[in-house]
């Protein structure tokens, strides 16, 4: 595979060295996806893989104007992995990474009316990361019910408080059983 | 009637025995479990259906599709948040006399997974378990152990008027509320009227 | 033909009926529980606590690596203290939920002393799921010489390791 | 009508599937719904649903117009668990994912990981890891040929037969691992427990009778008149719309292209064996039924190769490799292999902490069920559960 022609007919897109993947800005993503499908070079049929991830916001070092490091807030963001793979041409894979701007309003486009096997795997990714694909002829809720509002894969999720009973608790179990006991005790007063 | 004399009289060639033991007897060798599967117990279980367990040795074999038809539920496997309330409602359509083995660690209290947002801790919170089984899975031959332990439990029953059977009171219908998937959890997340825990072993303030 | 499918289908189901009283390979129905299908030594159901000579002297030195690595965290381990509150290389409590237990085995592959193996009981039928499911150290407490009759070749094993580390240990204070 | 390992169908062709096709979603207002449609929903609870699945299902008289599956009522959160434990503690868990095959899901995660950290695997582990990986895809591969035959209407015998074959293999899962279905077996560099002389003579002996045992079964029904009535033409998958929709596995076999990640990625030490791979013309179910039923007998192939070739002694451990506190280097892996259902594929990631950051799981079945209303539309209400059937799903897997 070229990768170097791949690289200079986009040049908006990123070569991340550590994940050995391609950052690819979003307003881009169906133009490379398309490309990637029906170059006959590439010929990646089969979208394998998506995945979300989420990123929280972290400190980082950075050096400043004055040349000295400064600690700065890097803003989290939610991520969307492609893995490309060729059936016809047997090679790969191609990984494509997509970032949305911040975690509040989330919106990536929807890969797939390019590749069917996205379908569910970006309404997952809608119901456990919260992410909307815009363009996705049917995006609900997948794994959980309809009624339910959070999105639970990630980071900063507080799962339900359901500890009525448990028999052998430590470390963080024990302080949620903890935590469940003291909001009854504050419930009942 | 005491023992003494039903020898007695089975030596004469007279064979007495009670209403009860007959009710029992016919009710414990005819145990027909509903077909019902949740993960990976239910494998376990359609094993020892299988020829080399077979539970037909205990008249356990007919396996009903329909809830209305069947005396017996296994609980085989993780009941998540999402499935709780179709298992509530199908228990409540069994018929009765009925009873409920909770096969497996997920059916008994979540198990490995009880850590999780989306996992019930045990069944037990909203129908009442007759027979807990541990395990992950646990073996074809601990099953045919909860189900023995059933009948013995069966062959306890008594149709006096000093304990009655649950299914002989006509106020007690059996029916327990089915629960509601809420915004973040079940609502309730337990039915105040079968859910009693024991005090922790350990205190947690 | 109309028909021969059925006489084949039939053909292959008498065959099996009569080879089950020849072949070992058409399996017979294990008629428990009269006769129970033998445990293979490997087999792991729930954990055990060994103890070489009294029940109150356990291997185990409440070192909590088990309680750590144990991936549904159904163990709960409190290490014993003497009168001044010094720890003292005993557990005051060992329980383990059965009912959380998935019997994975991680605790007895972490366990550097050899003190917690695996049973071969999977029968505990009980319609109390709290206090008839949760197992303490004394429920839990198992001789050496049972774990040498449940597994003959890795108690063996462990016996001549844990022997040499003692003749190890030994031989420095001499 | 089967042709084995014939050259690569696909070769020289973009498998291009049209774009996304109304055809599949159409949509029926609420009038039309009342007037001429009747809308049911099969599952949770339906005898016929592999564990708990829910198809909402329309229906034109009997011929299926709209059939959406609804996921999620065995979602045990596993890749949120694996997030907040160790790395070694996810082992267990991955049994849990697809029951049937604990092995291939063992395999599958440790090889990801051994990929990330960087550990090297001994010759002797790599033996039995593809001994044990065959023996999965047997108990797979003919369990569902049962529960298949269960579907269409044969109730009890193959899947008798399957489950009597199943616990032959089982007993040799039990005696070398400890547990009948949660195996627990792989480890990072290695594998548990030795293979000892007994159970390699028992897996002999399986290499040496499961021919004979699939060739009984296949006398019982591959032939019969009803099944090949129905199963024959129903729930066709055109090969353009499998690729395209990410369908992996025998089922893309069936449809005719040869993909097999045993000959493609050659992970492990598959380059060492010859096995045919068995590809279907038609991609009905019938393809898909046959395409195992023939994989099973490379797999029996390949298990007499690696038990000929596998040696006498050696190390089944990396001593180097660490099981508690290991801690990759900050970095992500997407690995992947054929699982008897498909690619199977763990995408990790690590920030150098003792759990993995990201844990994701590419479970082939839930994928492979994409196109599960394309091959339903138009087909009767009765063939919807044997298309579902031949698609071979395991829920713990669909949900995780």
């Amino acid at each position: 595979m070229n990768t170097e022609r791949f690289a200079a007919q986009f040049p908006q897109m990123q070569w991340d060295a550590a994940t050995s993947s391609w950052i690819v800005p979003h307003q881009s993503l169906l133009e490379i996806a398309l490309f990637l499908k029906t170059d006959p070079e590439f010929r990646m049929d089969l979208l394998s893989n998506v995945a979300g991830v989420d990123w929280l916001s972290s400190k980082e070092k950075v050096r400043g104007e004055d040349g000295k490091p400064v600690e700065r807030e890097r803003p989290g963001y939610l991520e969307v992995v492609y893995h490309f793979y060729s059936v016809s041409a047997k090679q790969g894979p191609i990984v494509l990474r997509c970032r949305t701007d911040g975690r509040a309003t989330p919106i990536l486009p929807s890969i797939t009316p390019l590749y069917r096997s996205a379908e569910f795997q970006e309404r997952e990714i809608y119901d456990l990361y919260g992410i909307v694909f815009s363009g996705h002829p049917d995006l609900r809720r997948i794994l959980m019910w309809d009624e339910f509002e959070d999105f639970p894969m990630r980071k900063d999720y507080v799962s339900p408080d359901d500890y009525e009973w448990e028999p052998t608790p430590h470390d963080d179990v024990l302080e949620r059983a903890r935590q469940h006991r003291r909001e009854e005790e504050r419930r009942r007063a | 009637m005491d023992d003494w004399l039903k020898s007695e009289l089975q030596r004469a060639g007279v064979f007495v025995t009670t209403l009860e033991w007959v009710y029992n007897q016919s009710r414990r060798s005819s145990v027909w479990p509903l077909q019902f599967g949740l993960a990976c117990c239910a494998i376990e279980m359609i094993a020892t259906a299988a020829a080399r367990y077979d539970l037909a040795r205990f008249g356990a074999e007919v396996f009903r599709p329909t809830p209305r038809q069947a005396d017996l539920m296994i609980v085989a496997g993780t009941v998540t948040k999402k499935m709780a309330p179709q298992v509530v409602r199908i228990y409540n359509q069994m018929p009765e006399p009925k009873y409920v083995i909770a096969m497996g660690a997920c059916a008994i209290s979540g198990g490995p997974f009880k850590q999780g947002y989306n996992v019930l801790k045990g069944i037990d919170r909203f129908i009442p378990v007759d027979v807990h089984i541990p395990g992950c899975p646990p073996r074809p031959e601990a099953l045919l152990n909860a189900l023995m332990f059933l009948q013995r439990k069966i062959d306890r029953q008594t149709l006096g008027a000093a304990q009655p059977l649950r299914w002989y009171d006509p106020m007690d219908r059996a029916e327990f509320p089915v629960p509601a998937c809420g915004a973040h959890d079940l609502v309730p997340t337990h039915t105040r009227a079968i859910w009693k825990p024991e005090a922790s072993p350990r205190p947690l303030t | 033909m109309f028909g021969l499918e059925l006489l084949r289908g039939l053909a292959v189901t008498a065959r099996n009926l009569i080879g089950s009283y020849f072949s070992g390979d058409r399996m017979v129905t294990v008629q428990y529980p009269e006769a129970a299908r033998p445990t293979p030594e490997n087999f792991r159901n729930f954990p055990f606590l060994v103890y070489d000579e009294r029940p109150e002297e356990l291997r185990c030195v409440a070192c909590k690596i088990c309680e750590k690595e144990c991936p549904p965290q159904c163990i709960y381990i409190e290490q014993r203290r003497d009168e001044k509150g010094r720890p003292i290389k005993q557990p005051e409590v060992f329980d383990i939920d059965l009912a959380v237990c998935m019997s994975c085995a991680i605790c007895v592959e972490v366990c550097p002393f050899d003190a917690i193996k695996m049973d071969h009981q999977f029968d505990h039928p009980t319609d109390n799921r709290f206090s008839g499911l949760l197992a303490d150290k004394w429920k839990l407490a198992r001789s050496n010489q049972y774990y040498h009759s449940i597994r003959p070749a890795e108690a063996a094993e462990v016996d001549a390791r844990l022997a040499a580390e003692a003749a190890k240990k030994a031989k420095p204070a001499k | 009508m089967l042709d084995l390992g014939g050259a690569n169908a696909a070769d020289g062709e973009i498998l291009d599937a049209p774009l996304y096709g109304p055809r599949s979603y159409r949509v029926f207002g609420d009038d039309a719904l009342a007037k001429h449609f009747l809308e049911i929903s099969m599952g949770p609870h339906h005898p016929s649903t592999h564990g708990v699945f829910r198809m909402d299902v329309v229906l034109d008289g009997e011929t299926v117009v709209r059939l959406k599956p609804v996921f999620g009522y065995l979602h045990r959160n596993h890749e949120k668990l694996a997030e907040t434990m160790s790395w070694l503690a996810a082992i267990p868990y991955t049994d849990r994912l697809d029951y049937f095959c604990s092995m291939t899901n063992n395999w599958a995660y440790v090889l990801a990981v051994e990929k990330l950290a960087g550990i090297a695997v001994p010759e002797r582990a790599e033996y039995i890891r593809v001994i044990v990986g065959e023996l999965t895809r047997l108990v797979n591969h003919i369990c569902l040929a049962g529960f298949l035959l269960a579907d269409l209407g044969a109730l009890g015998t193959p899947l008798l037969y399957a489950f009597r074959e199943r616990e032959k293999i089982l007993d040799i899962f039990e005696e070398i691992s400890g547990a009948r279905m949660m195996c627990n077996y792989m480890r990072f560099g290695g594998v548990r427990v030795d293979l000892s002389p007994e159970a390699l003579q028992k897996i002999h002996r399986i290499a040496e009778r499961f021919p004979f045992f699939l060739d009984e079964f296949e006398a019982l029904v591959s032939r019969n008149e009803i099944l090949l009535s129905r199963c024959q033409g129903v729930g066709v998958l055109p090969r353009h719309l499998a690729v395209n929709a990410g369908v992996t596995g025998p089922m893309l076999r069936a449809s005719g292209v040869d993909y097999d990640l045993r000959k493609v990625d050659r992970y492990g030490i598959y380059d060492r064996f010859e096995f045919r791979v068995p590809l279907g013309e038609h991609g009905d179910v019938y393809d898909r039924y046959m395409v195992r039923i023939l994989e099973m007998r490379e797999s029996v192939a390949i298990l007499r190769q690696a038990l000929a070739q596998i040696p006498e002694k050696g190390e089944i451990m990396n001593p180097q490799a660490k099981l508690r506190n290991l801690r990759p280097k900050p970095g992500e892996i997407y690995s992947r292999i054929e699982s008897p259902k498909g690619e199977l594929g763990f995408y990790l990631i690590s920030d150098g902490g003792p759990c993995p950051y990201r844990y994701r799981v590419r479970p082939p079945s839930f994928i492979n069920l994409t196109v599960l209303e394309d091959m339903c539309l138009g087909q009767k209400i009765a063939d919807v559960i044997v298309i579902f059937g031949s698609v071979d799903i395991v829920l713990g897997e669909v949900d995780r």
